[in-house]
């Protein structure tokens, strides 16, 4: 990394060495629990910085170490390594127990995202309780996402940044089995014949709501 | 629907172990994840792949369930009804070569449609088992124990515009009636003043007085001294009781202010 | 660090390599959410260990990185890097209004400038707090001008090029007067007589400061 910097410094004016902007880097995510994004870096670092170039050294730098650095959506944190979890047992929080119900509907949210409570209704065949899908959003592992533009306009639910730190997952398209899901059809919404569409007749009402979310 | 097959469940002629066995399924019927979950359950007793499941045979196992639990005298909510309801006919499609000219879909592709449907929720519920066997924050690894939170500088900086400072001047000028300006030093007491005089005279005032009564004799026949000596007294006496030295009170409104040294252990004011 | 690895399985039974040891420090340093003593370590970690061995290493390991392994009383614990602590401010910055005090303050002596304090407590009528006329020597509006030849010497507020910058002034001549204040509603409509601008009668004992404004 030492024989890239001088360059780095004739081609970013003014801005510090990359090895320096590693450290920052560095840092900035040791100091949080949370993932930062590149923007947030960009915004933290001197003028000029490179944080994806640091973050990439730093990546590098961390591989097999006792801590990693991940990345999570479009952030970026540092997470003890997964074989470590064993010397935690003090950190250990004892995650709230999911009723079946509750994980069966994170499960479709994650891979069928974004989907609506209808879609959801449809794939479990059986309704599904406020309480469940409230619990989700309270653990923040999902989140509103856009509005389907189909009559009624029902809002649609997506998993969030929480969930994919939480499950160590770098994107939702890294959700185990989702390839094997997509090539076998299990993923399409398929019309019940002769019915069509799920229609969300429930979420009718709630058009004259603007659409408060966006999905990204 | 189910009329037929209640004829062959007569109370008496079932035995006690079938009674159990058939309760054991079916007391936990609350267990069951709505119909599909329990289609699902029992589509497993076929030992088959899901994409080779006879339909026809689920539909058959699906309503001689419902029968057992209705002559148990099971509850069974409305959903598991409806999906009785729906197998009869779709077990009579099967079954039934279709008549001509009938609209509608077949029974085949309703059939199918149902296998998908098995077959997306048992995949769901593998995905989800998967998603839960991963490594968990909190429960495999870890994020910054120690967290340094990022330090919020607020640094305020004040601003004002030409205007304010523009009415703050109009504001200081209007304030004496316009009066021409000199520097009449001699007629202004400050408010310290005022507070040095009446730390000293306080200890001597027994009861209740007016504080016009602590003017000093030489500001009170000029009216720019007397305002002047009045206020400087007022915030004195406001600076006085929020030492908790004196006490203030005022009958009426416009009435005269009064203060008093303030006594120990009396409350009130 | 490698090379040392196959003495210390020799040594100690069992006990894992120590780069592998020096993981697990790592990853316990990072996740607990307290400094660590040795006893802690060792209690944490498999059998045979030896924490202090390893976090001699890790501690090496952060030498100059982002952050550092220090140590606290007798415990020990992932910080950020002293050089880098600027990092871990995010500054906002908050416009506010200034306060009635120092407003009236600062268009005193705008307008009356070179005034001393007991001149600004005079006009206000009130007495002038240290800390409005500090702020204002701190927002560099305001700075001490030449002293007054009168007994005490007292000092003399003046304006700033600050001030004339920020409320796009040329010169303190520029502010409008009395008249114009009143012509733009500001002041009550109730002429008087012989009223002008300020008349600084004392000033005129000044002439080694020019006054840096006439009245109109």
């Amino acid at each position: 990394m030492a024989d890239k910097a001088p360059a780095q410094e004739e081609s970013l004016f003014k801005a510090p060495p990359i090895a320096e902007q590693e450290r920052m880097v560095e840092a900035i995510l040791f100091a949080t629990a949370d993932p930062v994004t590149l923007p947030e870096l960009a915004g933290r670092m001197p003028h000029g910085c490179d944080p994806a170039e640091a973050l990439a050294h730093l990546r590098k730098r961390y591989e097999g170490r006792g801590v990693n650095i991940v990345k999570i959506g479009d952030a970026w944190a540092i997470r003890t390594a997964p074989d470590l979890g064993f010397l935690m047992q003090k950190e250990t929080v004892e995650v709230r127990k999911l009723s079946r119900a509750a994980i069966e509907t994170l499960a479709i949210v994650a891979y069928h995202q974004p989907v609506t409570r209808a879609e959801i209704e449809e794939i479990r065949g059986v309704s599904v309780s406020r309480g469940t899908v409230d619990q989700l959003i309270e653990m923040e592992w999902i989140r509103f996402g856009r509005r389907r533009m189909t009559p009624g306009r029902p809002v649609t639910f997506v998993v969030t940044e929480g969930f994919l730190d939480h499950f160590g997952l770098e994107t939702a398209r890294d959700l185990p089995g989702i390839k094997e899901l997509r090539a076998a059809g299990l993923l399409e919404s398929r019309p019940t014949p002769g019915l069509g569409a799920p229609t969300d007749d429930d979420d009718a009402a709630d058009d004259d709501q603007p659409p408060l979310f966006e999905d990204d | 629907m189910t009329g037929m097959d209640q004829d062959n469940f007569e109370e008496g002629r079932v035995s006690v172990t079938e009674r159990l066995a058939a309760e054991a399924l079916i007391v936990d019927v609350d267990g069951y994840e709505g119909p599909l979950d329990l289609l699902l359950t029992l589509g497993r007793t076929q030992k088959v792949d899901l994409r080779q499941i006879s339909i026809l045979q689920l539909a058959e196992q699906y309503l001689a369930f419902i029968a057992q639990a209705r002559d148990l005298r099971i509850e069974l909510a409305a959903d598991y009804l409806v999906m009785a309801a729906w197998l009869a006919f779709l077990k009579s499609r099967l079954l039934l070569p279709p008549e001509p000219g009938s609209e509608g879909p077949s029974g085949e592709e309703l059939a199918a449609h149902l296998a998908f449907q098995l077959e997306r929720l048992a995949a769901m519920r593998d995905v989800a088992a998967k998603l839960m066997a991963r490594d968990q924050k909190g429960r495999d690894f870890f994020a910054r124990g120690i967290t340094e939170d990022v330090a919020r500088v607020r640094r305020v900086t004040h601003t004002a515009s030409l205007l304010d400072l523009m009415q703050a001047y109009a504001r200081i000028r209007t304030k004496d009636d316009f009066r021409p300006f000199v520097l009449d030093r001699v007629s202004v007491m400050t408010m310290e003043r005022a507070l040095e005089r009446m730390r000293h005279l306080i200890g001597f005032a027994g009861d209740w007085t007016d504080i016009a009564s602590y003017l000093p004799d030489d500001w009170q026949t000029d009216p720019q001294k007397r305002r002047s000596a009045t206020a400087a007294n007022f915030a004195a006496s406001l600076e006085l009781a929020k030492e908790g030295r004196i006490e203030i009170r005022q009958g009426d409104t416009f009435a005269p202010i009064q203060i008093r040294k303030r006594l120990p252990r009396e409350g009130g004011r």
